[in-house]
């Protein structure tokens, strides 16, 4: 069976070939890495304190997000998880764009009409809109795909998704699409081992998931998750294969789940003790951090400086984001279509109209005062 | 006799079935240990073992499509979707094969399963954990669509769902899952399906609804006691398919005023049925408009969700319209 | 102008916006050296290339999973799904995705994007190659669906849902796809979606209709001349949604007789909406009850089928009946 | 990669260990697969006639058919395709009863509701009702399997599907599923290299699609479909597992579509000439009775009378059901639920009173008088 590519022991040691990374890039990951887990703390705070309604956490997974964005150019396109913030943060997605979706303010690209950290962002990248109904982007991914090598172009998708995901029926047509159609899609699993309180055993008999490659006659690759070099490189050589009209691959990501699922959930029910501890010690940010140090690429001074600056700059986000206003009114009825049909012109019209008249805090445009 | 909430309703209903009945099932994802994500089957596993209470992989197709082949061969699959949002993979499963399987097959093959599945809005839950797909299901021959609002009918509609012959779709308004409690009987007792509940009297205007909506009317109809002096009678559904036809048009008949509630979209919801099934067989009896109050027809929003559901005040609204038509 | 059988104005109104426009692409399951099983797409591969017009797997879910990510990334994709029947795997992907994109994302993703399907019964195709799925989709904000009845309109209609920025539902009436031939001007012209279209005059009553059922209601409207010398409209909704509500409302009213008619089964199908809509805001025009003429609430079936479509005498029935109340 | 079991080659010659059967079973699965292409020939020439409105072929695939039901018990499931008259008739389905559903007629047991070449049985043994959708009946077979084993019984399911269908939901849901919970479940893909006018390279890229069972945790074994000794001893050995409750395989059974998809479908559009030439030379039942003469299992004349047999058999079944009625009215309404609610019978009576009331061939109570 496929073997798991490490490249960075838990300890920060090389173990394999290291890519060969400017010390700017290796800044970069390092940066978006930390930003990642301030971000992710952040959220956790701001949602017991009340001031959000949910979360996702992505501590543990950050070197997946942040050594899959890394290969990437800005105009491929990302079909993101939910469990992806590294990747938005990587290629320079404001911190405070992310808030806002967060708080679901007027400022969120989405206007607030989705549930937390369900981003969309087609600037700097094309970070696809993410849904709440598993692997259904997975196809879309690779239809997104084709659009480009029907263009001539030579960009390539990055579909992210769970260990769960893959029973997922988007996961299925998906994979199978783009194996026949030869897509330049990188299918990247992060395989965390739970969906939710399932145990990937219960997942899947298969012995692993870049085995399931083999169903779709597409090269599956399995990499320590916890890596960022690791993850780089894997994801390198396929994006490198994709753009050369050599086709899609898989990746499976070999990670943990370091919380709940999401804040709504209780992980102690379900998740061994000795497991989160086993893994605690494979912390992808512990391990990438010992390497620069070793490298000589950062002092630990620099290092401590990187993460307090992260821990401000998200900490201004969150307020920026809290201080906006809600959305107005209206765009409960705008986005449907383009043009907005009569009827919901109607209901638009009815339902400003209902509220303001009786002084709900909303002006006659929708608008809300505060 | 205890005190439950909804939820609770539910999860003492399939308790009660699975110690009654060895074929009884549950499936879903998150139903073991974890006891559901809203606790709807909570400690099923530990009493009843893995082979009775067990996850399945994330597939909806494959939890009901599984849960089909269950009920063909002997079993009462209760197959729980995590949310009513999450049912579309399956759809296929639902329309096309529980629905058709005793029809095609001449009465060969049956399929008494339930699917269960939290509908509706007011959790912030944006487009995805808030949608109300029942009129999907309702416009389906072949399946049966219920929809509880209290915790003494959460028990029985589900009791008497299991027992049934025929796929029902069991929704369940996870905004009142724990809004209150309510005696429920300990035990086996059944609410039968096709029947509907006078929730309150009235005869000036009459209220039809289910789930959720059923206290937003209820206190509409209230309301409107002290800004017109009318008294409104607000009848919960409770079987969505096969509708009590002939109560919903007797009710309609006697008012003379109706107004339906759900909060769903408008256009080609359910409330059009009630509406043109009153259009047809009663509209010489209307004294006024016959008036829906629904969610817009747009998806479900999220920071703004409680504008987009019907509350008590635009039910008021519209009781007062058709009683001042 | 040539005459042109509805399935040629089908392939007609592809092969002009391929033509026209090279984001344009047809995929779907047999669409390309084969051209479809009803021919819909025949010679599309030769004249476009595979790129163009292309054969996928056996997945509704891929084809139109797929064909939202190219309408994305700047494609514009025409799904073919072989019978709507077959639909149902991919009714994730549209209900949850196609027509929910714009809405999430604020638009800044949108889809534009064509499903078309062939619909209805007539051939002998029993459960599965004979259903009318429209109201599933007519309930769904975000997607518009569009029902052609004749071939002018079928090309026309096309052009102007490939041309539409939106996710449309395409469904194509099989029975009549080859049952009459009309002139259809060559080359591009459309017929602007959300319209309805006068197909016969008259101001005794009014029937609502569309797709195949159309030839069925003005061959009605003829006998009810001799039966009973009154004069019934008949309108082709031919938009079921974004639907003109002013237009129908209008109808209504100067007719105060209506009925509504479709294939699919009566409860919560698409007429309950139409009916609901009249009883809401035209009732007091109405000098008889709405009635409906619809097909069954039951499977569709097979040998018996030319007893569960809706035809002539049923409509004219339901005619006298509001003629006479 | 999986190597192709074959027993018989093309001329009947044995390559391989052949299964221990009685002189009895071998004849029964001769005359199963000639009863089956006679059923199919009959049925071309009904439906060229007018008499009935559509079939699907089914020549050219006996072996896989029969082969796969050889090993059941009749207390075992069969979750069949639409191309499998073998199993039903082997396992003794009258093909009187089939042809009435050939015909749609009242005494089919499906009411006359479906289209041809969609049967149902639960007598002789349970043949689940033919669901035109494809891969629908994948899980469900698998949850019918599951349940059997829930009961303690050792029984299995035999789920059948074409190549096609394993890129439908059902065959990853169904697969992952009879992994997860190690259900009895047979599945046997009919690999006849198309799925309408889609040939296997555009169905999937995968190499085989045995290997496909990789992805699930399932073994998966190539078989050459058209020799049914081959096809028995696969699937004995994998009900042989699933009986002892060591769980599901998967099956492939490389075969070809000797005709059109149905009576609706003119290959000659998109399958090459040279193709069918090369299979018609490895035809399964010319093997089969060439290796019978050989064991001298049969004698030439033996054969030829108990092919005369069974088309005359059939012609018999065919003849029987033409002169049946039509089912009455009535069913159209029937069987939606066990207990009929209101509004359908509401729609029953009405329905009923509209075409008799007008002399419409039929009665008050929704017979056909003929
Ligand atoms: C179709 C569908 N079914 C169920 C859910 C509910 N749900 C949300 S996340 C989740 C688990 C996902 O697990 P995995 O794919 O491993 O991703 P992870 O959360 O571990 O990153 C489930 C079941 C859903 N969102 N969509
Ligand atoms: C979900 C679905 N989509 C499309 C069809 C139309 N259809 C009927 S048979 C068929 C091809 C099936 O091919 P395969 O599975 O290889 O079986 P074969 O006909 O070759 O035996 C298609 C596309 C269908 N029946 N169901
Ligand atoms: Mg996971
Ligand atoms: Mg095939």
């Amino acid at each position: 069976m496929n073997a798991t590519l490490q490249i960075l022991d838990p300890a920060g040691r090389k173990v394999g070939k290291v890519p060969k990374l400017k010390h700017e890039q290796l800044l970069r990951m390092l940066r978006a890495m930390l930003m990642t887990r301030h971000f992710d703390d952040r959220c956790m705070k701001l949602q017991r304190t009340g001031k959000i309604g949910f979360s996702i956490p992505n501590t543990g997974i950050e070197a997946v997000s942040v050594g899959a964005a890394a290969p990437l150019r800005k105009t491929d396109w990302i079909a993101p998880s939910y469990r992806d913030f590294g990747m938005a943060l990587y290629l320079g997605v404001p911190a405070e764009a992310m808030m806002d979706n967060m708080f679901g303010n007027a400022a969120d690209t989405g206007r607030g009409r989705q549930m937390p950290v369900h981003f969309s962002f087609v600037e700097p990248v094309r970070y696809l809109s993410i849904s709440s109904p598993i692997g259904t982007h997975i196809p879309q991914g690779v239809g997104i795909a084709m659009a480009m090598r029907k263009r001539g172009e030579d960009g390539v998708c990055l579909i992210s998704f769970g260990d769960g995901g893959t029973s997922s029926q988007g996961f299925h047509s998906g994979m199978n699409f783009a194996g026949v159609f030869s897509a330049p899609a990188i299918f990247l699993c992060q395989n965390n081992q739970w969906a939710i309180s399932c145990p990937l055993d219960k997942q899947t008999a298969s012995e692993t998931i870049a085995i399931k490659g083999e169903a779709y006659g597409i090269p599956g690759v399995r990499v320590d998750g916890n890596d960022v070099l690791a993850v780089y490189q894997v994801v390198h050589d396929a994006v490198r294969r994709a753009r050369a009209g050599e086709g899609p691959t898989l990746i499976e990501a070999v990670t943990m789940r370091m919380g709940g699922h999401s804040t709504s959930d209780d992980p102690t029910r379900y998740v061994d003790k000795g497991m989160l501890e086993e893994w605690r010690e494979k912390d992808p940010l512990k391990r990438f951090r010992q390497y620069l140090l070793e490298e000589a690429v950062l002092d630990a001074r620099q290092i401590e400086q990187l993460d307090e600056e992260c821990a401000a700059v998200i900490l201004e986000a969150a307020k920026a984001a809290e201080a906006k206003t809600r959305p107005p009114l209206e765009t409960v009825f705008t986005d449907v279509y383009q043009d907005m049909p009569e009827h919901i012109r109607a209901q638009r019209e009815w339902c400003i109209h209902h509220y303001s008249s009786r002084g709900e805090g909303v002006n006659e445009k929708g608008e809300f005062p505060l | 006799m205890t005190q439950l909430t909804l939820v609770q309703a539910v999860n003492d209903a399939l308790r009660t079935k699975m110690r009654e009945d060895p074929s009884v099932l549950v499936l879903g994802e998150d139903v073991g240990p974890k006891g559901g994500v809203f606790l709807a089957t909570e400690g099923l596993t530990r009493e009843f073992g893995e082979e009775r209470c067990f996850d399945t992989p994330l597939s909806e197709d494959g939890i009901v499509g599984a849960g089909i082949g269950l009920a063909m061969n002997g079993m009462r699959p209760v197959c729980e979707i995590q949310f009513q949002d999450f049912i579309y993979p399956a759809f296929d499963q639902i329309v096309s094969e529980a629905a058709k399987m005793r029809y095609r097959s001449g009465g060969q093959y049956t399929v008494p399963m339930v699917i269960r599945a939290p509908y509706g809005g007011g959790i912030r839950g944006g487009l995805y954990h808030s949608q109300s797909g029942e009129a999907y299901f309702a416009h389906t021959p072949g399946l049966k669509v219920v929809v509880p609002s209290t915790p003494y009918d959460a028990k029985g509609l589900l009791i008497a769902s299991i027992e049934d012959p025929d796929p029902v779709i069991f929704l369940e308004p996870k905004a009142i899952y724990r809004a209150f409690r309510e005696e429920v009987p300990e035990g086996r007792y059944s609410v039968p399906l096709g029947s509907t509940r006078q929730v309150r009297e009235g005869g000036d205007a009459v209220v039809f609804c289910y789930g959720a909506m059923v206290p937003v009317c209820v206190e509409a109809a209230r309301r409107v006691v002290e800004t017109r002096g009318r008294e409104a009678r607000v009848v919960d559904l409770r079987t969505l398919l096969p509708l009590d036809e002939a109560a919903v048009l007797e009710h309609a008949k006697e008012c003379g005023r109706v107004v339906v509630v759900h909060e769903a979209p408008r256009f080609c919801g359910y409330g059009g049925e009630i509406s043109a099934l009153i259009a047809e067989h009663a509209i010489e009896y209307m004294q006024a408009p016959i008036v829906r109050v629904t969610g817009f027809d747009t998806p479900f929003p999220n920071t703004l969700e409680h504008y987009y559901m019907p509350d008590a005040r635009r039910v008021q609204d519209a009781l007062e319209r058709v009683l001042d038509f």
